[in-house]
């Protein structure tokens, strides 16, 4: 078994804002392993993105509430010092944003950018060395003429090539975990796959883990292991990738997956949709989020709006859910959603 | 970026020639005969009529205005006999009222609204930033409350108002400072300061206004910015991303701002120098308001925009030193 | 001296005021003050830009005559430098002595002291004077002069002045101005008994050829007096230290006991104030003239005896009046109903009540005692300030069968011709208000710059109804009084009264007045025609006014010189 | 069934239909929510109430801020009583000099300062508009002759020039039929304020124009076949009202300031008519005589410029309600 290098239990996160508390992140757990890499999908406002910040206590120290525990090399990441903290932020988990266009500080060279985080936690290293660790970083990512675009700045490099530098600052400490917050969202399609598989390539020399936030389940699907479904703040699915696309185990992954619309069908015109509105964080809908929007919800009952439907392994194999459905009807139906 | 240079400064002369033609022709519509104002009570018609011929303010506008431009390089003679006199390039012109050469003038004038200018940017932009970054560190506390409450009043007060309130509360009811008296700082630097530190302080306190808001969103706003959150990511201190990543962002667009309306202090402190009675520009040009001197006026306008044109230029240089987007496009 | 203080007249309108002249001797301040001495630098604050002039052929301003007249520069007679009535004894200055007229009054002679200098240290010649008085003729360069007193010299033909003069135009101003060694002689078309007066304007005072600049010599005269300039800079401070050639035994009058004088320009006026009523350190040498209305009640009555005592309140030489164009108002019932109306003891008021003077009855000051004698005022006319509404609604009423077409413009509005600074505004407020109880309308046409308000209402193409004026005598004789202003060929006459019917009589009696070399008999003469101009109301008389100034705790000889109405500058001292 | 990572998977979660309130109902929603925005907007109305129907009020309540009250000043003409002169009849005290009520005044110079405030903001914003508008969109050399007018408005000295044209302008206007005095010289402050103003609206449109201009939904309604008015009416300006409302708010304030500083320069409102700025102005030479009067008018002015503020704040923050994420 392989080490565990970030442990999450009941992370939930709400924020202040003028309209009410946003309750962004509610009761997320999960564990995860050298080497690993686990993807965690949902629509906008699902929680996935604010679920990333918070393993680095990235978001607002003024108005959000995180409550639970995020374990990072044997230090609670929400419950130690703010130096504790930065020392963890770089060195043990690192980030790589959606948009590697504002993600680069404009008025910097990139070669300092990189410079700079591998100094935070490396302060007695030479000029020199750091020089050297910035090439190196730069050959790595696949930079091409490092000793001279280290010199330049980040609004000289195409979209591709900025992500790259983003992944160069993020690894230039070897950290053991990374979380790629959609990195692929704002590039081309042929660029994403670059970097995905740079990501990869990256991953198995340092054997470090991964997760990979995103919306697309195209992503997804090339690259992790094990797949977290978010819906209101809420993991609603865990799943191996193949058990996900074989046999999803919860209504809101079988519209999710109902949605990627065969090319006929987008040729016929015809776009398949979940019906209903995503919840308000505000006020997330009673007992199951999803059941405004569930086509089984009428079947279950009164159950599915009045009590919150734990994460439980469904009998028939490794996947879990957090549905109301019987294990029986949620693998056929789950089956039966694939093949369609 | 030379060539950038050149080509910057060449355009911010043909917008002064602009500047200087339409300065003319605005001017040339006034209801005034600038002869009248040549010989005070005793004008007859007669008189009128030679002087206007003598100063050349019979010739239709555009030769006038020529004959203007041609001063600025070579010098003007006016007049001949006992009224002669002479300005020696660059000349802008001859007061009558005054009976000087509106170069002289200005010279004599310009050092004190320099002096008044820079000294109260210098507080503003201290102020400004300063509270401007605390109000953003402090969001929706009460200092940045505070700071927003003073931002409203202060770009929304008039100038006079606040200046004599200041003036009469500091000298005659606090008895602080005494009354502004203004000397050379090179002859007396006490009571030059004496003399500057309030309408520094009224012309910091109104103009850090609208630093403090640009400041405080701009702060605001490059928190939001992923890159702020990237270094977050990397460990740094927050006092390192305060300084490198969030205040240095804030500050680009500042220069901008901040430059435009130091040259707009240099072409116009008329309000503050009327209330500290300060002999500078900002007075000069006031007084040629009221006493319809019009080559005095056009004098002064034109160095107000040559200081604004001038400000731009240096504004965009000094862009493209701070962001490495302009200067290497 | 005319227009004297004009723009503070004008802005501070209201407010201002002047002396009289021989017996105006209600000044308080100047006794007490412990013996002068010498040292220290006296401080002017003012809120001018500049002194109008310094050129002596073109100051022909009280406080500006009395400033350069006691520091820079001699003229050839010169008032005392005193307070009360002797300060209105003419002695001579440059002259040995007052000056001795021809038995027909046509032909005055003066000598020159020994031992006069300009600060270069060349003697003043009387050719230097001879040469002085020429300029003011030269009205293309030396702007603003006293020019009415040029018209007294016979020269034959036209003199242009000495810089366009042919040599003949030349030699007819040298037979009217001519030297004899130290003896200058002024031969003079007509009687003038008092022309010693006359040479006590600085146009009288010498220039040295050899220095006129022309229009430059205005921003710096060569000195004649105790003191020299040492720097002008306008809107910033003119500053005087002592001229070395300048010799206290050829000056009776002038002690200059500062060592040096700084006039301070531009200054703001609550500003200047402030600072003497503060009497801060560096402000306790310091003096200015005039106070504003809002600050007399502090300053006067405020119940701080040490302050009060650093002012004076007193009659000033002026008369304040409002002109009635009366080409367009022609009718008399119109005139006597917007005088009825007017409500004079609001606007005294909103001057600072009593300090502003009290209401005239004509528009010769009590302190001209020969010439003067209280005039009937116009029958309803209430003595008290206060509007009579009633008289004032049945002169319009009569207006309307007598004069309709008046009647209807004054109903339509009257065009008030004002300059627009904060006092006028109120001042305004007060016309529009008393005028539309009699029915007329009042349409202001704002002067922005209260200096262009005396070119704009002589401008003979400016259509005013109404504009008001204010003036002082250039000497103790009416006759720089009435004939100035509502003659025809008066230098500041705002009336447009030519058309009146009766005006060919007036213009005869003022003849007859100046004809009349008995001053007892002329001065009944004046008063006659005082009583002419209030029975005709070409113009309606204002306030006689009152003036008040103040000074630093520091300062002595602050009294208020007589003829001038200002404060015998070159003899203040510091304590 | 393969998965794989064409187009038609990516983005997949995207084309889940959203709907929901509109971003102007939620704006109100905020904006009402925040209590001292609605206080403040109170406040405003309480002050164009005031104005709109100060003739009205002042007959209900006695007073007129043209009668004159020698009554109630003393022999220096200072108002007798404490306070400037506060009585039962003169609830702010009366004017020194005069005898006029401060308060019916001030009620009336509450016209002529929120009319100077709101002609002036309309026209400089709405030119502004236009223009930011037209070379955010055109670009190229429209673009270019609009920056370079642009370059030459900023590079006058503003308030020298307003200052100096006063007078001749407004006679110019009246010549052309503007009826004289007051509204000639209103209307002369209202164009000069958009001469010189429109820049720094257009600005902020400009650039807001051009980043717009390049979203999918502009582009897709140019794809459509809208014409250009089409775009900028129905596509652009609803976007552009978040910064054009804080433009609005501040620089209101901003123009009752200028009037009052042409007022003390003596090129404000003719008498006898009242505004903030004459007063303002007048009052500032009573600082020892009568400082009732010294704030009076500031504080009138103060409360309301404060009021904007908040309500510009407000209406920001309810419009443009910023992703609250900032780590720091």
């Amino acid at each position: 078994m392989a080490e565990v290098v970030l442990s999450v239990r009941n992370l939930s996160v709400s924020f202040n804002t003028p309209d009410g508390v946003v309750h962004a992140v509610n009761d997320v757990s999960f564990d995860l392993q050298a080497g690993e890499t686990l993807g965690i999908v949902g629509e906008s406002g699902s929680g996935k993105s604010v679920t990333a910040g918070s393993l680095m206590r990235l978001n607002n120290s003024v108005t959000a509430t995180t409550t639970g525990n995020v374990v990072v090399n044997g230090v609670d990441v929400l419950n130690c010092t703010e130096d504790e903290v930065r020392g963890i932020r770089g060195q043990d988990i690192a980030m790589v944003f959606q948009d590697p266009l504002s993600a680069l500080n404009p008025y910097y060279s990139v070669g300092a950018q990189i410079a700079e985080a591998y100094q935070v936690h490396h302060a007695d290293a030479s000029k020199d060395e750091v020089e050297q660790v910035v090439i190196d970083m730069l050959t790595k990512v696949g930079i091409p003429h490092p000793e001279t675009r280290l010199h330049q700045y980040p609004h000289q490099f195409s979209g591709g090539m900025r992500q790259r530098i983003v992944i160069a600052i993020a690894l230039v400490n070897k950290p053991k975990v990374l979380i790629a917050d959609e990195p692929t969202t704002a590039l081309d399609v042929t660029v994403q796959a670059q970097i995905l598989d740079l990501m990869m390539d990256l991953q198995r020399e340092t054997n470090m883990a991964i997760i990979l936030i995103t919306h697309d389940l195209g992503v997804v699907a090339e690259v992790a292991r094990d797949v977290l479904v978010m819906y209101g703040g809420r993991v609603v699915e865990k799943a191996s990738i193949n058990d996900l696309f074989v046999a999803p185990t919860h209504p809101y992954s079988w519209g999710l997956l109902g949605a990627v619309s065969s090319l006929e069908d987008l040729q016929r015109g015809h776009l398949k949709t979940i019906a209903g509105t995503p919840p308000s964080l505000i006020s997330i809908p009673s007992g199951c989020a999803f059941h405004p929007r569930c086509e089984f919800y009428e079947g279950v009952g009164s159950r599915c709006s009045s009590e919150v439907p734990e994460l439980r392994t469904i009998s028939s194999g490794q996947s879990m859910s957090a549905c109301h459905l019987d294990d029986v009807q949620i693998v056929s139906i789950g089956k039966s959603k694939v093949l369609q | 970026m030379y060539l950038f240079i050149a080509r910057r400064l060449f355009f911010a002369v043909l917008l002064l020639l602009a500047v200087s033609l339409v300065t003319y022709l605005l001017f040339s519509v006034l209801p005034v005969d600038p002869a009248a104002l040549t010989c005070g009570k005793n004008c007859k018609p007669d008189l009128i009529a030679a002087n206007r011929v003598r100063l050349g303010y019979d010739k239709p506008v555009l030769e006038q205005y020529w004959l203007f431009l041609k001063g600025i390089f070579v010098g003007r003679d006016y007049g001949m006999g006992q009224a002669a006199f002479s300005c020696p390039a660059p000349s802008l012109g001859y007061s009558f009222s005054q009976h000087q050469c509106v170069t002289t003038l200005i010279g004599k004038t310009f050092p004190v609204t320099a002096y008044l200018s820079l000294g109260a940017f210098v507080l503003w932009m201290l102020i400004g930033i300063g509270s401007g970054a605390v109000a953003a560190l402090n969001k929706g506390k009460w200092q940045d409350r505070l700071a927003n409450a003073f931002t409203a009043v202060g770009v929304s007060l008039p100038t006079f108002y606040v200046g004599l309130l200041v003036l009469f509360s500091v000298v005659i009811w606090l008895g602080i400072l005494p009354f502004p008296h203004y000397a050379s700082p090179f002859e007396d630097p006490i009571a030059f300061f004496q003399a500057m530190i309030l309408p520094w302080l009224t012309l910091a306190v109104l103009s850090a206004a609208s630093y403090t808001r640009l400041t405080r969103n701009g702060m605001l706003e490059a928190m939001n910015e992923d890159f702020v959150r990237l270094g977050v990511a990397k460990g740094l201190k927050r006092s390192v991303i305060l300084r490198k990543y969030v205040l240095r962002s804030a500050l680009v667009p500042i220069v901008t701002i901040a430059g435009l309306d130091f040259a707009a202090l240099l072409g116009g402190a008329i309000i503050t120098e009327s209330v500290f009675t300060l002999p500078g520009m900002g007075k000069l040009s006031i007084r040629a308001v009221v006493e319809s001197d019009l080559p005095v006026l056009v004098g002064t306008t034109m160095v107000a925009a040559v200081f604004i044109v001038l400000a731009n230029v240096l504004v965009d240089i000094l862009y493209g030193v701070l962001d490495p987007r302009v200067r290497t496009k | 001296m005319n227009m004297r203080r004009s723009i503070v007249a004008v802005s501070v309108a209201l407010a201002t005021s002047v002396i009289a002249a021989s017996c105006g001797g209600s000044s308080s301040g100047g006794s007490g003050d412990g013996t002068p001495k010498k040292g220290g630098t006296i401080n002017i604050l003012s809120n001018a830009e500049q002194i109008a002039h310094l050129d002596p052929q073109r100051n022909y301003t009280g406080d500006d005559l009395a400033f350069a007249g006691s520091t820079i520069q001699r003229s050839l007679t010169t008032y005392k430098f005193a307070a009360g009535d002797a300060g209105s004894e003419v002695v001579g200055d440059l002259a040995t002595d007052a000056g001795t007229a021809s038995k027909d009054g046509k032909t005055w002679t003066f000598t020159l002291k020994d031992g006069v200098k300009f600060e270069d240290g060349s003697d003043i010649t009387c050719a230097d004077v001879a040469y002085g008085v020429s300029r003011t003729f030269a009205t293309d360069v030396i702007t603003d002069g006293p020019s009415y007193a040029m018209t007294y010299l016979n020269v034959e033909g036209e003199y242009p002045g000495p810089y366009k003069a042919t040599a003949a135009q030349q030699a007819a101003y040298d037979k009217a101005v001519t030297c004899d060694g130290k003896t200058i002689t002024f031969n003079l078309k007509s009687t003038v008994a008092d022309f010693n007066y006359t040479t006590t304007l600085l146009a009288f005072s010498p220039v040295p050829k050899a220095k006129d600049t022309g229009e430059k010599y205005d921003m710096h005269p060569v000195a004649s007096g105790p003191y020299k300039i040492e720097s002008y800079e306008v809107g910033k401070s003119l500053v005087l230290v002592r001229n070395d050639q300048w010799s206290a035994d050829t000056d009776t009058e002038r002690k200059a006991y500062a060592d040096s004088i700084v006039y301070n320009f531009g200054l703001d006026e609550s500003a200047m104030d402030e600072r003497l009523i503060a009497d801060a350190a560096e402000d306790q040498t310091a003096v200015s003239a005039g106070i504003l209305p809002e600050n007399l009640q502090t300053i006067f009555e405020g119940g701080d005896k040490a302050l009060t005592d650093r002012a004076v309140n007193y009659y000033d030489p002026f008369v304040t009046y409002t002109n009635l164009n009366v080409k367009s108002l022609s009718c008399i019932d119109v005139r006597k109903a917007i005088y009825l109306a007017l409500d004079r003891d609001a606007l005294r008021k909103a001057g600072g009540g009593p300090y502003t003077g009290d209401f005239a009855d004509g528009f010769i000051k009590p302190a001209l005692a020969l010439d003067y004698k209280k005039a009937t005022p116009v029958e309803g006319l209430h003595e008290d300030g206060t509007p009579n509404v009633e008289a004032a609604k049945a002169a319009m009423a009569s207006a309307e069968t007598n004069c309709p077409d008046v009647a209807a413009h004054a109903k339509a509005g009257l065009s008030f011709y004002y300059p627009d600074t904060d006092i006028w505004k109120k001042a305004l407020a007060i016309w529009i208000d008393s005028m539309s109880k009699a029915g007329i309308k009042i349409k202001p046409e704002a002067v922005g710059d209260p200096a262009q308000y005396w070119p704009t209402v002589m401008n003979p193409e400016t259509n005013y109804d109404i504009a008001r004026g204010g003036w002082a005598p250039d000497w103790a004789n009416a006759s720089t009084v009435i004939p100035e202003l509502f003659t025809t060929g008066g230098g500041f006459n705002l009336t447009r009264n030519a058309d009146d019917p009766d005006y060919k009589a007036f213009e005869t009696k003022i003849e007859e007045a100046r004809n009349t070399l008995d001053r007892t008999e002329q001065g009944k003469k004046w008063q006659e025609l005082n009583q002419f101009v209030v029975d005709h109301l070409w113009a309606l008389p204002g306030t006689f006014t009152r003036a008040q100034s103040m000074w630093g705790s520091k300062v002595g000889g602050a009294f208020q010189w007589g003829p001038f109405g200002a404060f015998c500058y070159g003899n203040l001292w510091v304590k | 069934m393969s998965v794989s990572t064409s187009p038609r998977v990516a983005n997949a979660v995207e084309t889940i239909s959203i709907e929901g309130k509109s971003p102007r109902q939620l704006a109100w929603q905020r904006f009402r929510g925040d209590r001292l925005a609605i206080f403040a907007a109170g406040v405003i109305a309480t002050y164009v109430f005031i104005a709109a129907f100060a003739p009205v009020i002042c007959a209900v309540l006695g007073i007129s801020p043209y009668r004159l009250d020698g009554a109630a000043l003393n022999d220096f003409g200072l108002p007798k009583g404490s306070f400037g002169g506060v009585s039962s009849e003169h609830w702010l005290g009366v004017e020194p000099g005069t005898g006029r009520d401060i308060l019916a005044r001030l009620m009336y110079g509450a016209r002529v300062s929120l009319l100077v405030g709101f002609l002036g903001t309309l026209f400089t914003t709405s030119l502004g508009i236009v223009i930011g508008v037209i070379s955010g969109y055109k670009r190229g050399k429209v673009d270019a002759v609009i920056g370079r007018i642009t370059d030459l408005t900023l590079a006058f000295p503003s308030l020298l020039l307003i200052i100096a044209l006063t007078r001749p302008l407004t006679q110019r206007l009246e010549s052309m039929g503007v009826p004289e005095g007051n509204p000639a010289r209103i209307v002369y402050i209202i164009l000069v304020l958009g001469l010189f103003g429109w820049v720094y609206v257009a600005r902020v449109v400009r650039g807001q124009t051009l980043s717009l201009r390049e979203r999918e939904f502009v582009e897709a309604a140019r794809a459509s076949g809208a014409g250009t008015r089409r775009i900028v009416f129905k596509e652009l300006m609803p976007n552009l009202w978040a910064p054009i409302i804080v433009i609005v708010t501040l620089s209101l304030p901003g123009y009752v300031a200028t009037e009052s500083t042409l007022s003390f320069l003596g090129l404000g409102m003719l008498p006898p008519s009242a505004s903030w700025g004459a007063m303002l102005g007048d009052s500032v030479r009573y600082y020892r005589a009568d400082p009732t009067y010294l704030f009076i008018p500031g504080i009138a002015l103060i409360v309301l410029v404060l009021a904007f503020n908040v309500v510009g704040d407000a209406v920001r923050d309810a419009l443009d309600p910023k992703a609250d994420r900032q780590s720091l």
